[in-house]
């Protein structure tokens, strides 16, 4: 079998914040502008498509992100087997692509997810990120794609400080790296 | 550093955006019709507004959506927003 | 220090912890609490410094930001060393080290003084007019003069310290502690919005924190103590965020606010470490309130610059607040009354006030009246012409003035004293309002600049609005922040207030002396030694805005950036010139307010910070594989791996010949590569690329160039069709976030109504490459189901694969002319299937290769890189890839300009290949290309763009851009270098294997 | 003739307190009519109307000026000076430059201080080192004094380099100009504005353009806040503000004015005596005869005629300092702030006829002008009195953004495989 490797496979704690990798995620990039491409990722997903900008909705083992008027991101909720991620992928890509609704694209390895957890955790995105987190704070589910410290990531309020961070797998080490630095002064 | 409003995703802070120049220079859709003269005024003359400018503007790091933005030159004051393709709202 | 200098009246000051530092390598004690100020001041030292141009000894003047004189150099470690640092700010700890700046050998006995006695021949600008002969001497002159300036010295070895960074939200920002900033902090808190406080000073309180007399009270309390009750309870307030030692350093546009907090500067050496010395915060706040106060101006009369002339409010602050006496014997001079306050501080803590000279006729204000009781002499309507003291002032001339204020008369009258306050008036401290684009008002009564219009959503209170007065500074702020905040419920509406008024207002910018003006040295700026007299040159020579006069004579260019100069220097340029003030305007107030140091600019992302560093996910096989990396853009990638003791040029040799010989290995993964969806891909494609694709199979691959819209080439890379409506295109390794940032623009923009979606899956997917003769052979043991055979799997396709049960793609395509093929798969299992790559490979010894070896692969077939064959000003015909660019496609990005009148001439430069008449001689790429040495001026025709020792033709081998070159084959040419000429030929650019048999080895 | 400057003049005065100093420039009304009016009293401005003067006895000419004669650019630049350009026509024209500002001190009788103390390029990745060399091979077949220096050179030459290999970007090798340097940006300015004024050249201050009055294609004159003043010929020289004059004739220019900000330490005594740049690791630092570390940042990315850039331009030049001189983390910046810069596509200046008769541009300098002061005002004279270009600078017409014949000194984009 083929080594499963991701850059940081780790977990840190601090004084009120905890980091860590959490992995296999499956994930997958979902663009479309019509309404039947609305309603069939719905349908597929059994999941209310979040139309309104920064939201989420969620299901046991699904979130559905919205990232743009055309476009969401889809994460398991729990780590997945390959077997299952192929599933999910060719059944969307079929009912989706296929048809010309919309693309559906496997990013789970372009994206790795990190969840902060921990009474601290606005305080550490404060050190490089510029959004206001002070309304996303208390509104589970929300949304944001911003920078910290120059890179891209997508943030989701899973939860009362616990979040799920995305970050780009080459960018991911040095985030990693970063943040933890960030963590020694909090 | 502005604060954006971008259309879609609200007020964010100017390093999530670039600038992509002024508004409404739409490419020519027959360019070999065009004279070289013609041809340079898309490909390079700009008015370079110092006032009121209609510009475009993507808001790169976050929903990708490249918008349009009502932008005082000489002060930095953003007056509106607007999604591409609708009407630039009058001054 | 001496024991008669401090009082025993300690509210501040924590007098039972003592504190040792060195001041000028003496061993001094000071208090917890003390500035290094307060602490000199307290050991009777007053001089402390020598002036930047004439080297006159200079002594502490303020108690704040805005010290002239009083700039010193702390710590001796040359990592830790800061120059430049004002006493008046920085708080002593154990260990602190200080010394003078510029003066040799030492501030007591400094050589640079010798200019004092050549100041006549240097006024202000004066290096215009001189230095100019002979002409290739100022070279020499410049080294003595640069020598001269410069005031402490720089750090000479890396900062040890650590900066940070935080981004701040909040409602309301109020900057400033000071009365009126705490009552709009507790109010804007108690309306629970979320507020912020910052001030500069280790407590809140301002000056009135410190204000215990009898003609300032509120509600019967002293305003210290009615202030103290206040700030006590702000601690109950959630919302509330205060920040002490913390100075707004920027206010820029869109309220976003830039504030330095010193966490360690006050902590003894040993504390200091592993902490965080200073943090920037940037913050953004839907509203501001400036409440920064407001300074005290000096005067300006003849030699107002000696050791012991101290600003008079400052003498207050060092009496009433850290308990330190300036002098025994003090003389006070003022327009105002703000300098009766002092005397009253001073004669409640036992010092001798001996005079009080006060420009103005006979005043009656309450203070005055109290100052009257305690029996000072009162010198009205009168100036001081002189002081005396070399060192430290040890008295002062005093006539009276004459009616209309210009010129002074009677008698003059000695006075002896050890210390003068001087009060000039009080400046707001409006700094931050027109940094923040306001636009100042001027009031005439009292000349003050004022802030008048502004775009932001801001106010300003308290005295930096004008206020000075305690009634007026509560009622005033009470009603302003009440409308800027929108709300009703304010404490502070009916408070009982005692506060003396001042009844007279005089000023004079520039006070008369019994002597003529070119004899006398009435300083504006201390710092940068500019007097009235260099204001007075300027003009007359024609200067007349501000900001040039400001320039010409450097005033209000120093480390303090005017703050004490600037009204002055107003004053006497609108008297002189016959302008009115208003009218004047001021110079531009520029950030940061006081200096900002790089390292809290900067933060943490020093170091392996800096930039950031993308990864491959193979880089750790090429790390455990002594690979060489170079950085492309944040990429790190394998540049080349040595083996033993090889240089780069030996294995780069190695690799090249291993690749074709037998196989090679590289980590494509940096490519750029996107996904592309939608059933208008395939016109999508032909609008981006200039060749054809709706033809493409299913199944194969497609090279293709992309063009900017001036007709240059911007991208290139290879697209493969994966079904009907599904493209995977890949792009440079630079160029991958620009390419998909202009598609998607040109999607969103000029093409909505195509149906297309572009996702980027860079990250997602690594790349091997194996190249080579026998990496049909490795790829067959890696993926045994696979059908390698030519007709199955032709060069220029695809096929979907798996390995143990892992999805992958695998694409038949060559940068290196070899039989070649690129794996793509999960990142997560790419290092893997490099490694299983490297194991099936081991018997034909496949050899992994970096970048290095691909451009020579490349450069041996004529492949081009995009930006380094290429530089922004090639068209796909200047490549001699006229075959790239479609005849029939309507348009393409880009195809308009490839017509214009200069792009379509036929003698452009163009690709070609080079090689040298010696085989082993290899050229320099950048060199340049002559077709004749002796031409005067030279010309150059074009210059080498990729130049390699190719290994496997055994000769030196280069790609160029040369001026009509395609004509030019088989013409000899020549490449001038520094100490020799090369000869050349102009080829082909192809020069291995013309016939690409090698790709169906 | 106004008094010369020198040691002696300095003695002299100081006998009579400074007191009998003659002014550097007369402060007159407008007259009705000039020969030429410059619109721009910038340093290109300035130099424009003294050569205009000198070299082409036009005397009858104006300078007018919205503020202050230095106040734009000129007053706001990092003073770097350097002609070591990759193409042909910039060399020409960069090292024209150069060499009057190799004697201007004495011919302006104004001491411009024009330090010549070298000025670096730094290479930090290996097309760095390519597109330096090429540059180099360029120059020094020019004619212009570029060497290339390798890393331990690059140490010698400039020991606070931090050229330690195990930086992010290490420092491969650099290029030095030595005749390159520095000059004291307001003395040019005031320098040719009393050189101008003694020849005659009136310099109208606080005077702001308000429009331009033509009959068909030819010029009439200029409506100002001073009121109508007629000019046969009429150079605009007025850089951020290029496109503002432009519009007033309904010419389009390709430009586009972005902030430029640059920044000063506190002054402290000598540690670095030469100017480094870095393209890669976007540094450019420089220490003023003051003491003060000048250093340049970056433009930003989107038009405005604030005089304000955004903060994060300013962060990012300081880390790039930082990076390559750790040692300067404790020093402190006393004061920042902005231009505006007016900036071609192809990154090379205009110095043109326009299809107006008599209306002429200089523009387009970006980020670089200063160092070109002497020479631009010199050709842009030449091409004002002769309706006609100078060999110099024929290549910088504004026609070449039709043919596409540019003169890209953008360099590589740096993108490699």
């Amino acid at each position: 079998m083929l080594n499963f490797i991701t850059p940081i496979m780790d977990t840190k704690e601090y004084s009120e914040i905890k980091i860590s990798e959490i992995e296999p995620i499956l994930k997958i990039n979902l663009r479309g502008k019509s309404r039947d491409f609305i309603t069939k990722i719905g349908k597929e997903l059994s999941i209310i498509t979040p139309v309104d900008p920064n939201t989420s909705s969620s299901n046991e083992k699904l979130s559905l992100l919205w990232l743009s008027p055309d476009e969401w991101f889809l994460y398991s909720n729990d780590k997945i087997h390959i077997k299952n991620e192929n599933f999910l992928e060719d059944k969307l890509f079929k009912e989706i692509s296929k048809v010309k609704l919309g693309s559906v694209t496997n990013v789970s390895d372009h994206w790795i997810m990190i969840n902060l957890t921990g009474t601290k955790v606005y305080e550490l995105l404060s050190t490089g990120c510029p959004f206001n987190f002070n309304n996303f704070k208390n509104s589970k589910g929300a949304v944001v794609q911003t920078l910290i410290n120059h890179i891209d990531v997508i943030i989701h309020n899973k939860n009362v400080n616990d979040l799920n961070l995305f970050v780009r797998r080459s960018f991911s080490e040095h985030l990693w790296s970063w943040m933890n630095d960030s963590a020694r002064f909090i | 550093m502005f604060l954006i409003n971008c259309p879609y995703c609200g007020e964010r802070d100017q390093s999530e955006f670039s600038s992509g120049g002024e508004a409404h220079i739409v490419r020519p859709k027959q360019p070999t019709e065009l004279s070289d003269d013609q041809w340079a005024e898309y490909l390079f003359m700009r008015k370079n507004i110092k006032g009121v400018q209609f510009e475009r503007w993507n808001h790169t790091h976050g929903c990708r959506k490249w918008f349009n933005v009502v932008r005082d030159t000489s002060n930095d004051i953003i007056h509106a927003v607007y999604k591409m393709g609708e009407k630039p709202p009058v001054k | 220090m001496s024991k008669n200098l401090r009082t025993t009246n300690n509210k501040f000051i924590d007098q039972t912890s003592r504190i040792s530092f060195k001041f000028d390598g003496k061993k001094l004690y000071g208090f917890k609490g003390d500035t290094l100020a307060s602490a000199l001041l307290a050991n009777n030292i007053h001089l402390v410094g020598r002036s930047f141009k004439y080297h006159r000894p200079r002594g502490i003047m303020t108690c704040g930001s805005e010290e002239p004189n009083a700039i010193l150099q702390v710590g001796n470690d040359p990592s830790m060393t800061e120059p430049n640092t004002r006493a008046t700010e920085i708080e002593i700890y154990e260990g602190l080290e200080a010394s003078s700046q510029n003066c040799w050998p030492s501030v007591n006995f400094d050589l640079g003084a010798v200019n004092n006695f050549f100041s006549p021949l240097i006024p202000a600008a004066f290096y215009y007019k001189t230095f100019m002969w002979p002409a290739n001497f100022w070279k020499l002159y410049e080294y003595f003069i640069r020598k001269s300036a410069g005031l402490g010295k720089s750090p000479t070895e890396p900062d040890k310290d650590i900066y940070d960074q935080r981004y701040l939200h909040c409602d309301v920002l109020i900057v400033g502690g000071g009365i009126s900033g705490i009552m709009a902090a507790k109010t804007a808190a108690k309306n629970n919005l979320n507020t912020v406080l910052i001030d500069d000073k280790n407590t809140l309180g301002g000056t009135t924190i410190f204000q215990e007399n009898e003609c300032y009270k509120i509600n019967n309390l002293y305003s210290n103590k009615w202030l103290k009750k206040e700030i006590e309870t702000l601690k109950s307030f959630k919302n509330l965020t205060i920040k002490t030692r913390t100075s707004l350093a920027a206010y820029h546009n869109y309220n976003y606010l830039l504030a330095r907090e010193n966490l360690t500067d006050h902590l003894d050496l040993n504390e200091k470490k592993d902490k965080i010395r200073q943090r920037l915060w940037k913050i953004r706040s839907k509203k501001v309130i400036i409440a920064t106060g407001a300074m005290e101006r000096p005067l300006i009369f003849n030699n107002n610059d000696r050791p012991g002339i101290i600003l008079s409010s400052s003498i207050k602050k060092y009496i009433d607040y850290y308990g330190v006496k300036c002098g025994q014997k003090v003389s006070l001079f003022t327009n105002n009354d703000s300098a009766y306050e002092t005397a009253i501080s001073l004669n409640n803590s036992g010092v001798t006030v001996n005079s009080i000279v006060d420009i103005r006729d006979k005043t009656n204000s309450l203070i005055v009246k109290e100052v009257d009781k305690l029996g000072i002499k009162i010198h009205w309507k009168s100036s001081v012409v002189n002081t005396n003291g070399y060192k430290k002032i040890n008295s002062i001339e005093i006539m009276k003035l004459s009616d209309d204020g210009a010129a002074v008369v009677g008698k003059k009258i000695k006075v002896e004293c050890d210390c003068l306050g001087i009060s000039g008036g009080w400046t707001p401290r409006v700094h931050l309002f027109t940094q923040s684009g306001g636009k100042l008002k001027f009031r005439i009564e009292d000349n003050v600049f004022l802030p008048d219009k502004s775009k932001l959503d801001q106010i300003s209170i308290g005295s930096c609005n004008g206020d000075f007065e305690l009634d007026e500074v509560i009622k005033n702020s009470v009603y302003l922040t009440n409308k800027f905040l929108e709300i009703n419920n304010n404490d502070y509406e009916n408070l009982e207030i005692i506060s003396s008024k001042e009844i007279n207002k005089k000023n004079i910018w520039l006070l008369p002396s019994d002597k003529p003006l070119g004899k006398t040295k009435p300083f504006l700026d201390f710092q940068n030694d500019s007097t009235a007299n260099d204001i007075k040159l300027a003009l007359r020579e024609g200067f007349k805005s501000i900001e040039h006069v400001k320039r010409y004579t450097t005033t209000g260019m120093a480390t303090d950036q005017g703050k004490l100069s600037n009204m002055h220097a107003l004053g006497i340029i609108a008297e002189t010139a016959g302008v009115k003030m208003g009218e004047l305007g001021t110079t531009t107030f520029r950030p940061p307010y006081t200096p900002l140091t790089f390292g809290a600019i900067v933060g943490r992302n020093v170091g392996k910070f800096f930039d950031i560093t993308r990864k491959t996910p193979m880089h750790d096989w090429h790390v455990e594989n002594k690979a060489k990396f170079e950085n492309v853009g944040q990429w790190k990638r394998a540049w080349y791996y040595p083996k033993d003791n090889e240089n780069m040029y030996e294995a780069v040799q190695r690799e090249s010949k291993a690749a074709r010989d037998s196989s090679g290995i590289l980590d494509a993964s940096t490519l750029g590569k996107i996904d592309i969806q939608g059933s208008d891909a395939s016109e999508f494609l032909n609008r981006v690329y200039t060749n054809a694709w709706s033809k493409l199979e299913i199944g194969k691959c497609r090279y293709g160039l992309m063009l900017n819209e001036d007709g240059m080439v911007y991208d290139d890379g290879v697209t493969t069709r994966l079904s009907e409506n599904h493209y995977l295109m890949t792009t440079t390794t630079g160029g991958a976030a620009n390419v998909l940032s202009k598609l998607e623009d040109y999607l969103q923009t000029e093409w909505p109504e195509l149906d297309v979606y572009l996702t980027s899956v860079t990250d997602h997917y690594g790349t091997v490459s194996i190249c080579g003769p026998n990496s049909k052979k490795i790829l067959s043991k890696v993926i045994p189901d696979l059908v390698l055979s030519d007709e199955e799997f032709p060069h220029m396709s695809f096929k979907n694969a798996l390995i143990d049960n892992i999805k992958c793609r695998v694409m038949r395509i060559s940068f290196t002319g070899e039989l070649s093929y690129e794996i793509n798969i999960q990142s997560s299992y790419v290092k893997s299937v490099w490694e299983k790559c490297i194991d099936a490979g081991k018997e034909f010894d496949i050899t992994p290769y970096g970048t290095e070896t691909m451009h020579l692969l490349r450069a041996e077939k004529g492949f081009i890189i995009t930006g380094q064959d290429t530089d922004g000003t090639m068209t796909p015909v200047d490549l001699q890839m006229d075959w790239i660019i479609s005849k029939k496609k309507y348009d393409f990005i880009g195809k308009r300009s490839l017509y214009r009148s200069d792009t379509i001439r036929e003698d452009r430069k163009q690709l070609v290949g080079l090689l040298t008449e010696d085989p082993k001689e290899i050229l320099e790429e950048g060199a340049q290309i002559v077709a004749e040495t002796n031409k005067k001026p030279i010309e150059m025709i074009g210059h080498v763009t990729s130049s390699y020792f190719s290994p496997n033709l055994n000769k030196s081998i280069a790609l160029a851009v040369v001026k009509n070159g395609k004509k030019l084959k088989g013409q000899k040419m020549f490449v001038p270098m520094k100490d020799k000429t090369i000869n050349v030929t102009i080829t082909d650019t192809v020069f291995l294997d013309k016939e690409n048999k090698r790709l169906n080895a | 003739m106004k008094n010369k400057y020198s040691i002696f003049s300095l003695i002299k005065n100081a006998f009579s307190y400074h007191e009998n100093w003659q002014r550097a420039w007369r402060d007159p009304e407008p007259k009705k009519e000039y020969d030429a009016i410059i619109i721009g009293g910038g340093g290109h401005g300035l130099a424009t109307a003294y050569y205009l003067a000198k070299k082409h006895s036009m005397t009858n000419i104006a300078v007018v000026e919205k503020g202050w004669i230095g106040g734009g650019n000129t007053g706001r630049n990092t003073t770097i000076i350097r002609s070591n350009y990759l193409w042909d026509a910039s060399a020409g024209l960069y090292d024209h430059a150069l060499k009057l500002w190799e004697g201007l001190s004495q011919e302006l009788n104004y001491n411009v201080m024009f330090s010549q103390r070298g000025v670096m390029n730094l290479a930090h990745n290996l097309q760095d080192v390519r597109d330096l060399k090429r540059r180099t091979h360029a120059n020094r077949l020019n004619g212009i004094d570029a060497v290339w220096l390798n890393t331990d050179e690059v140490k010698k030459f400039c020991p606070i380099i931090n050229t330690s290999p195990e930086i992010r970007y290490p420092v491969l090798g650099g290029t030095l100009q030595r005749r390159a340097g520095t000059a004291r940006h307001d003395a040019v300015a005031w320098g040719y504005a009393r050189g101008a004024d003694a020849m005659g050249v009136d310099i109208i201050q606080n005077c702001e353009v308000k429009g331009i009055k033509r009959n068909g294609d030819s010029l009439e004159g200029i409506e100002t806040t001073k009121g109508f003043i007629k000019a046969k010929k009429i150079g605009v020289v007025t850089a951020g503000h290029s496109s503002v004059i432009a519009n007033m004739v309904d010419l389009k220019l390709p430009l586009e004015s972005k902030p430029l900000q640059a920044l000063v330490s506190e002054p402290v005594k000598p540690i670095i005596d030469t100017v480094v740049m870095s393209n890669a690791v976007h540094a450019y630092v420089s220490q003023s005869d003051k003491g003060e570390l000048v250093i340049g940042a970056g433009t930003d990315a989107y038009v405005s005629y604030t005089q304000r850039g955004s903060h994060d331009v300013v962060e990012g030049t300081l880390k790039a300092i930082l990076e390559l001189y750790p040692i300067f983390s404790r020093m402190k910046m006393l004061r920042q702030w902005g231009g505006i810069v007016d900036i071609c596509p192809d990154a090379s200046p205009i110095i043109s006829k326009t299809h107006i008769k008599g209306l002429y541009f200089n523009c387009g300098w970006g980020t670089g002008g200063f160092k070109a002061t002497p020479g631009s005002g010199d050709l842009f004279a030449h091409t004002i009195a002769n309706d006609e270009p100078h060999k110099l600078n024929a290549d910088f017409n504004i026609n070449r953004f039709i043919s596409g014949d540019l003169v890209d000194e953008h360099g590589a984009a740096a993108v490699a495989h």
